[in-house]
């Protein structure tokens, strides 16, 4: 796990405009930590929700695909039975339970390949560690950067901060 | 229907624990036993029904059946094709016996004055007793219900022999008149009946013969359509079926008879004064009789007067009427009437009294003067299937056989006589009536069976007489022999048999004139306790479970009496209470009341349901009591009824379609052109499609289908409250709609069973295939699949399923069905249905697989008529047409092409496999102008 | 009692604190909104209210249960249900209760997708509605059922009968409908509650509640990174339940369209039963959110504004409804078949009639009252309306079963229905119980969205 | 704050996460493999008797005919059972002192029958009929195994609906010639596409109806 830099900020504009000038200064921004989701924060970052889309699309359409032949075989092969002398093959009524079931199983391979993707569940994580981290979920806005080589150049970064109006700035591991 | 079927619920609860017990502890499941015979029957393959031929009492009067019994206990009544008084078929008291015979309530043991006894001990008082009565101190007094037994007769006449100043005395409980030579009119020959407040179609021991040549004189191509008439003041069978109708109170009926019976007669006869239209109908219906010549029939009912019936007598022979004379066979006893011993019995004169196989204190002369004077009777002895309400009065109680456990003989209505043998030995301690009777006659240890054949054993070898007894039993029919009449002559005169005593024939002083009826389901009380009997639908009022008191509307509206209101009919002599029924069409100022109700000592069924008629007039067997108060008490009754709408107003009327005679009903016999569907071929053919066709002009509504088909396939009685509750499980419902209107009104039956239909709207809905269509048409249900959803019978828009509310037959059962005996009525082929499962007619499926297996084995197909389904074998008249629609010559497909022929429904697509053929009517043109 | 936290006062000047009797105004501070919401979780003594509450509703739930084991000990024959009508109240109960089920995701996610950001402060509200309204009409059909214990067999499991369901059947479409959305708004309603649930972590006082919120809340660290993917997860959730929701009801509706009985095999069923849904489930969150407003003091959260909106929403489905209605009593004379006119005729002036005109009251004229901006500022006047709403919706599926099955084709099997005991202890039971599991949600759970509130907190100090 | 959970707590949620899905299908799997063992059908399984009655003994060492017991077996749905006459024909002359035929004697004294353990038991609901089977060319073995083999009757098939489904769906293969039927030693089924085909046409069999539900149940 890494090294980094924890600021904490009181509003998000101090944040977004903290992570404008870190990243001129090419200081690498290694993750942030706000109460809730900053438009456009997290692609900056470098996330990306394509697992989720995959996942939902294959697992939805998998699992109607899975549906609808269980349908077909059990109506025409597995026991075809003479009801109301309608066809064994009633493609008009198959679609109703895939859509259904199809619809349930995207929403829940979203849900695996969405923990899969954040690394949840993580219920013991260094992050906790840090005094700062309770107030991440509540009103404050966390920065963590690396920590530079030198101890002039974490320095330089420590007044940087400070400057842009970072209230506390501690050590912590990721 | 699981293992836990002969087991109550608590039992289950204990097995339930028990074989969690089991599970828990390991390796496998309790076993279960099989168990053979020691000594296997010669020719008896087990699980083979077998077939016997005997025959059923019904007011003593016999008609011939064949009983199907699985390995040993009889389980289906159906008609004996060679016997002349069934001709095949049954009425529902025939079907009905199965549910008697293993009624847990029949007494089983022996009552003696004050304990349990044994019939040694009633052996030894009896002889006591029979040497005070041949020495004249205290003479026997026997008291029946009409007897027909050869043996029987012959029997007392030896009995009276013995101990001289032995009287015997019979009654018919249903108050049928009793004198001497049967008439039974041949209504297949008759082109104009008329009925005078008789009831032929009506239930009686003649119902299911009369229905069947009824229907024969109007179905007949060749000759000309029969057209019936009907005269009468409460809603009977005959008048449901008649052509004309008209309601007159029973002295305007005797007015009419004794007019009518003069001017066909050519002689002149005071015109009776009538209100117009009736005088318009009477002339029509005369200048009709006139015109039939020798086809003309006048039928005169129980309630005219001797000299009436006399009269269309002498009518019926002057015009040459097609009516049989059945003289009663020669040398047998005739009994006195109930008066006579009535009169002795107030007299003080009974000392010594045997009351046989009949009720008297409830349906002769019931109350209290009745009952203090049976219990005075130092010596009574009451025999019978019940401890009844006579019993309980009596000294001691003799458990009597049922029909189907004891050796007899019977003599049906129109003479025939068959020897009844039991199906199973008798599961009491019980004796037959013979065997009583021969004990009186000092036999210690008699034997039904040799009395019986003493009675028709000639002076022949012991072989030949040995093949005459076996052909006879196989027949079912005694032919080509008289029995052995009574050696000895009776002692006491035959006295003139009476007709009913007319003194309730006094001209009614004010008031409403109440007209007693034998009950269309529970005939004169006999089967009070029959459970089948009481749940079935009344043919008219569609009610259950009770007797109703009827009443015109104009009379009910000046009560201001609705439907379901408790009315109280007071006479001079007592009093009783019943829920009214307003009937369109039923006679001014008169009260109908039916027979049968009101038993205090039935049974857990019958005891406590609606009222006894005879309260009004004790002691008379009249079926007209005048002078009668009806008060309105306020309180309220509904009845149960299986039929809540009758109307058939608006389009409705393509339900039910009636023609004239001759036409044809649009639209109908032209086949089905192929519709073009989106659908695909069929399933693979198979050589049979059933299907089946229904007349409703053969019809008459009789409900002998409805229980033929509850014996068949196990179909539970579920009570009075849970049909109240609208579930009925009869699984073949017969409709009864308005026809006609307000001026004229009439009714139309309408059998009901599944429709089977090839594109069934209840199978594509059922979500675990329960309900499922199978390769001959049939749409199956399966009751160990269905998991109760009923979506079926939302679906259904014919509404012909049932469903298992409650464990009806399995665990949850009324009152005391689900005791022991009583299960073994079921058909062992029918799965007894669970709570929660649907079931509805299957067209007996059982049948058709047992005749499928059994052409699988020969390798021959089945032939027309191979497969017949019970309603189709019950049913007197034969409206009912069961076959093989691939088989190009098969009835059904006749009957499709007829001009008659409609389908229920058919705009639905629903393609139904039972189709019907419309009702007809045949109107007289001069009276047709005000009811068309 | 004030929360102070490093000093500095939360609540800036005009701004009233919890507790306080002036009504909070507005809330502009985002940890205004966390003091609000996780407030009466964390500390325990201000529930006096809510155990009266849970203690009826936990009665009527003993009574709910007992009634069933009841019902599977006697058998289904002690409702009021005949051969001839043979659905009763258990299915009026189920559509009712999937209706009202089916609102909570109208709000979560229509409103979602529709960018109508003032649904944040009443959606995670609505979405627990779904939930335990669709878990209470999924036991319904297994109450209806003849023999309950074996509705497994309605599902395509290997069996060594080799038998399937069957799939014509629109039961077997109902089976999946409940469970799919059962199980999705499940997962929904969790994926929305993760956040929240870290902040109640964060801010739980006992070890008890920090182990629970923790372990819930799956180690939740409010990471841009994951906010972006969550982000992205619950918004095409909310993009599939649209057409879930709808297909749903639209199932329920084929469970009466699918059928060739008057009165039920008219087209208009699905989407007029989509609405209906719509409508009752409008009803019964407006219900709720007065009752949890009044309950946790959150009039700052869910202000009148939104009563105002969802007034007018109800009024324009009460309006829809009643074009349903004409819809179908014309396309009912229109058809010219003798059949569906009588059946007309008996739905106005038969046996049921005065439950009819009430419903019709209930439905479509009580809500015209929602034009006028007086009726739709008083909030009695409102939980009033949303009341009758969902008896008049009630009415009409219990209506809508019996007017088919007793006036239809056969004349003579033309019956009537009465109920028993034990419809309405079954009916009044299932609403204690739906009572009981809400009370639970409310006591342990936060009611409003926080995260996606202080979103709305940022756009309006923002501005 | 604090770590609140221990590293391992990672672990255990994943797994508990994990383990929702797996259960779900494991249901299913674990639901039809206990159906299907023989602990639910009996297969395999020995019943013990009253008496030790050795079908290998009487059929295979002494070549007795099926139906000299079972009488019924071609002619009704039950296949009948030997009553105790029928085994005194023979125990009357040999082993009359046998402690082991014992109750059999006993029967035939007291005229109450012998209570054998059923070991082949349908459900109620199932209608099965032995004579339609006999007669269209399935033998004893199809269904009982080669009884010269078991010294106590032993269950040799499952029973369950899906087997019998298998055969009547393809008769053809499990259908022999007369004298076979009741031959203990024939392997069951032959697999002969073309014996099936013509044993189909030599007993006339309808294979139309043969899945109908009204064929077994009624």
């Amino acid at each position: 796990m890494s090294l980094v830099l924890l600021a904490e900020f009181e509003r998000e504009e101090a944040l977004v405009n903290a992570v404008g000038q870190l990243g001129e200064r090419d200081y690498r921004v290694i993750d942030a930590f706000t109460p809730y989701e900053v438009e456009g924060l997290g692609g900056l970052l470098g996330a990306s929700p394509f697992r989720v889309r995959a996942a939902m699309l294959i697992g939805g359409l998998g699992a109607a695909a899975l549906c609808w032949f269980v349908e077909w075989y059990s109506a025409t092969l597995g026991f075809p039975f003479d009801s109301g002398s309608r066809p064994p093959n009633s493609w008009p009524v198959f679609p109703l339970f895939p859509f259904e079931f199809g619809v349930l199983m995207a929403g829940v391979f979203g849900f695996a390949a969405m923990l899969w993707s954040t690394g949840l569940p993580s219920l013991n994580h260094p992050f906790f560690d840090s005094p700062l981290s309770d107030r991440a979920s509540q009103d404050r806005f966390l920065l963590a950067i690396d920590i530079p080589s030198t101890a002039r150049a974490r320095r330089t970064l420590e007044r940087l901060l400070a400057d842009m109006g970072a209230e506390a700035i501690e050590e912590a591991e990721l | 229907m699981s293992a836990g079927t002969e087991i109550s619920r608590r039992a289950a609860l204990k097995l339930f624990a028990a074989g969690a017990a089991v599970s828990l502890a390991g390796c496998s499941r309790p076993y279960e036993e099989i168990l053979p015979y020691v000594d296997m029957p010669e020719g008896m393959a087990a699980g083979e029904p077998e077939y016997y031929a005997t025959a059923l009492p019904l007011g003593g009067y016999a008609r011939g059946v064949i009983v199907k019994a699985v390995e040993g206990r009889p389980i289906k009544i159906a008609g004996n094709p060679r016997h002349p008084a069934s001709l095949g078929a049954t009425d529902i008291f025939g079907e009905a016996e199965i549910m008697a015979l293993y009624d847990p309530e029949r007494s089983g043991t022996i009552r003696g004055p004050n304990s349990i006894s044994g019939w040694s001990e009633f052996f030894a008082e009896l002889l006591a007793r029979t040497d005070k009565a041949k020495s004249g101190a205290a003479p026997l007094h026997i008291l029946t219900s009409t007897v027909t037994s050869p043996t029987l007769l012959r029997q007392i006449a030896e009995l009276s022999g013995q101990v001289p100043g032995t009287r015997w005395f019979a009654y018919d409980p249903a108050g049928g008149a009793a004198e001497g030579a049967r008439l039974v009119p041949r209504l297949d020959k008759a082109k104009v009946i008329v009925s005078l407040d008789a009831d032929p179609l009506g239930p009686g021991p003649m119902q299911v013969v009369l229905g069947r040549r009824f229907i024969d004189g109007r179905r007949s191509a060749d000759q000309r359509m029969s057209r019936l008439y009907a005269v009468e003041s409460i809603w009977t069978l005959t008048g449901a079926n008649a052509d004309h109708r008209l309601a007159l109170p029973p002295a305007g009926i005797e007015a009419i008879a004794m007019e009518i019976a003069g001017r066909l007669g050519g002689g002149n006869a005071p015109p009776a004064d009538l209100p117009g239209e009736a005088r318009h109908f009477v002339e029509a219906m005369l200048a009709d009789l006139k015109a039939a010549g020798q086809g003309a029939l006048l039928l005169a009912g129980g309630s005219l007067s001797a000299a009436a019936r006399k009269a269309v007598d002498d009518a019926n022979r002057k015009a040459g009427a097609p009516v049989d004379r059945i003289e009663p066979p020669q040398g047998l006893p005739h009994p006195e009437a109930l008066g006579d011993f009535l009169a002795s019995l107030y007299g003080g004169k009974v000392e010594n009294l045997l009351v046989l196989d009949c009720n008297p204190a409830y349906d002769a002369a019931p109350g209290k003067t009745f009952a203090d004077r049976l219990e005075a009777v130092p010596f009574a002895v009451h025999a019978g299937c019940y401890d009844d309400e006579t019993a309980g009065l009596c000294r001691w109680h003799l458990p009597l056989s049922h029909p189907l456990e004891a050796w007899s003989d019977l003599t049906s209505a129109d003479g025939a006589v068959s020897i009844v043998q039991p199906l199973i030995r008798p599961l009491y301690e019980t004796r037959s009536a013979h065997e009583v009777v021969a004990l009186y006659a000092g036999q210690p240890t008699p034997s039904g069976h040799d009395i019986v054949r003493a009675t028709w054993r000639q002076d022949e070898t012991d072989e030949a007489f040995e093949n005459w007894w076996r052909g006879t039993l196989v027949s079912g029919i005694v032919s080509g022999r008289a029995p052995k009449s009574s050696s000895l002559s009776p002692a006491a005169s035959p006295a003139e048999a009476l007709a009913p005593e007319d003194a309730a024939r006094t001209p009614p002083k004010g008031g409403f004139t109440a007209v007693l009826r034998p009950d269309p389901t529970i005939y004169d009380g006999r089967f009070s306790n029959n459970a089948w009997l009481q749940e079935c639908p009344k043919p008219l009022s569609k009610g259950t479970w009770t007797n109703v008191v009827s009443l015109a509307p104009v009379d009910a509206q000046a009560l201001s009496v609705e439907d379901g209101d408790v009315v109280a009919v007071a006479s001079v002599e007592g009093a009783v209470e019943g829920p009214a029924r307003i009937d369109r069409g039923q006679a001014k100022g008169v009260v109908g009341l039916t027979l049968g109700y009101g038993r205090l000592r039935a049974g857990a069924i019958g005891t406590g349901l609606g009222y006894n008629a005879r309260l009004l007039a004790p002691g008379s067997l009249g079926n007209v009591v005048a002078g009668v108060k009806v008060i309105r008490t306020g309180r309220r009754a509904p009845v149960p009824s299986t039929q809540m709408h009758f109307s058939l107003e608006g389009d409705l009327g393509k339900l039910l379609p009636e023609v004239t005679a001759g036409e044809a009903l649009p639209g109908a016999g032209k086949p089905r052109e192929p519709v073009p569907s989106l659908f695909g071929p069929g399933p693979a053919k198979d050589p049979y499609s059933w299907a089946m066709v229904i007349d409703t002009a053969a019809c008459i509504g009789c409900n002998a289908c409805v229980i033929a088909c509850q014996s068949e396939n196990n179909i539970a009685v579920v009570g009075p409250d849970e049909v109240a509750n609208g579930r009925a499980m009869h699984w073949l419902r017969i409709d009864r709609y308005d026809l006609g209107d307000a001026a004229e009104p009439r009714h139309g039956f309408e059998p009901v069973p599944c429709m089977h239909c090839e594109k069934a709207p209840c199978e594509p809905v059922c979500p675990v295939e329960a309900s499922v269509h199978d390769t001959e048409g049939l749409n199956v249900q399966v009751y160990n699949r269905c998991v109760g959803t009923r979506f079926c019978q939302s679906n259904c828009p014919y509404k012909v399923r049932r469903f298992n509310w409650f464990a009806y037959n399995s665990g949850q059962e009324y009152q005391d069905l689900g005791k022991e005996p009583m299960r073994a009525r079921f058909n062992p082929d029918v799965t007894v249905r669970a709570r929660g499962v649907m079931e509805k007619c299957t067209y007996c499926v059982q049948r058709i697989s047992g005749a499928r297996r059994e052409a699988e084995k020969t390798d021959t197909p089945i032939p027309e008529g191979g497969v017949t389904t019970a309603c189709q074998d019950a049913c007197p008249t034969r409206a009912i047409q069961f076959g093989n629609l691939q088989d190009p010559a098969s009835k059904v497909n006749r009957l499709r092409a007829d001009r008659r022929h409609f389908t229920l429904l058919a705009e639905l697509g629903t393609r139904p496999r039972t189709t019907y053929l419309a009702r007809v009517r045949n109107p007289n043109p001069k009276l047709a102008g005000d009811s068309a | 009692m004030t929360m102070a936290v490093g000093g500095a006062e939360i609540f800036p000047a005009g701004t009233a604190r919890p507790g306080d009797d002036r009504r909070l105004t507005r809330v502009n501070t985002n940890e205004a909104v966390n003091v609000l919401v996780t407030g009466p979780l964390l500390d325990s003594e201000r529930w006096r209210r809510w155990w009266i509450a849970f203690a009826v509703s936990a009665a009527l739930t003993v009574i709910f249960f007992g009634s069933m084991i009841y019902l599977f000990v006697a058998g289904i024959g002690i409702f009021g249900n005949n051969s001839i009508v043979v659905w009763g109240y258990p299915i009026a109960n189920y559509v009712w209760w999937i209706g009202i089920g089916n609102a909570g995701t109208l709000i979560s996610s229509m409103l979602l997708l529709t960018h109508q950001r003032w649904r944040a402060a009443i959606n995670r509200l609505a979405e627990a509605m779904t939930l335990m309204a669709v878990a209470i009409a999924g036991l319904m059909p297994i109450m209806h059922m003849g023999r309950p214990q074996y509705f497994y067999w309605l599902a395509p499991y290997p069996n060594t009968m080799g038998l399937w369901p069957q799939w014509r059947s629109a039961l077997i479409w109902d089976f999946w409908a409940i469970l799919s959305y059962l199980l999705f708004s499940i997962v929904f309603w969790y994926t929305g509650l993760i956040p929240d649930l870290a902040t109640l972590r964060d801010r739980a006082t006992t070890r008890a509640k920090r182990v629970v919120y923790g372990a819930l809340a799956l180690g939740w660290r409010n990471s841009a990174r994951h906010w972006h993917i969550y982000q992205t997860y619950y918004r095409t959730m909310a993009a599939l339940a649209t057409p879930l929701v709808c297909s749903v009801h639209s199932i329920v509706g084929l469970d009466f369209a699918a059928s060739l009985m008057p009165g039920w095999q008219e087209t208009i069923f699905p989407p007029y039963f989509v609405v209906g849904a719509m409508y009752s489930g409008f009803g019964m969150v407006v219900v709720l959110c007065a009752a949890v407003r009044w309950g946790l003091r959150l009039e700052a959260l869910i202000t009148m504004r939104h009563f105002d909106i969802m007034a007018k929403v109800m009024l324009m489905a009460g309006t829809v409804m009643l074009i349903s209605y004409a819809t179908e009593w014309f396309s009912g004379w229109y058809s010219g078949r003798g059949v569906d006119r009588r059946f007309l005729g008996f739905e106005f002036a038969g046996t049921y009639s005065p439950l009819y005109w009430i419903m019709i009251f209930c439905n479509c004229i009580a809500v015209q009252a929602f034009w006028f901006r007086s009726v739709r500022r008083s909030l009695p006047a409102i939980i009033l309306i949303s009341v009758l709403i969902n008896i008049g919706m009630w009415l009409e599926r219990i209506l809508i079963v019996w007017n088919t099955l007793s006036h239809h084709y056969v004349a003579s099997m033309w019956r009537l229905f009465y109920p028993t005991l034990w419809d309405w202890l079954i009916l009044f039971g299932s609403l204690g119980f739906f009572a009981f599991l809400y009370l639970l949600f409310v006591r342990f759970f936060p009611v409003v969205s926080m995260h996606e509130v202080r979103q709305l907190v940022r756009e309006e100090t923002a501005s | 704050m604090a770590q609140i959970f221990h590293p391992r707590a990672n672990t255990v949620a994943i797994a508990v996460l994990v383990s929702i899905p797996v259960v779900v299908v494991l249901v299913f799997v674990v639901n039809y493999q206990l159906h299907a063992s023989s602990y639910t059908t009996g297969e395999g399984r020995f019943v013990d008797q009253p008496v030790p009655f050795s079908h290998k003994h009487h059929v295979g060492d002494l070549g007795l005919d099926c139906r000299y017991c079972h009488g019924g077996v071609d002619k009704v749905a039950f296949a009948g059972l030997p009553p105790t006459h029928t085994c005194m024909t023979c125990h009357s002359q040999l082993f009359t002192n046998a402690a082991m035929l014992a109750p059999v004697r006993q029967s035939l004294a007291t005229g109450i029958p012998i209570r054998w353990n059923r070991v082949y038991r349908l459900p109620d609901y199932v209608y099965f009929d032995h004579s339609v089977h006999i007669r269209n060319g399935i033998g004893c073995t199809t269904c009982h195994g080669d009884m010269s083999e078991q010294p106590l009757t032993e269950k040799k098939t499952p029973l369950t609906m899906g087997w019998c489904l298998a055969c009547h769906r393809h008769p053809g293969t499990h259908m022999r010639d007369e004298a076979d039927i009741f031959d203990p030693h024939v392997p069951d089924p032959h697999n002969d596409p073309r014996k099936a085909v013509a044993m189909l046409r030599h007993y006339v069999v309808e294979t139309a109806n043969m899945t109908d539900c009204s064929v077994c149940h009624r």
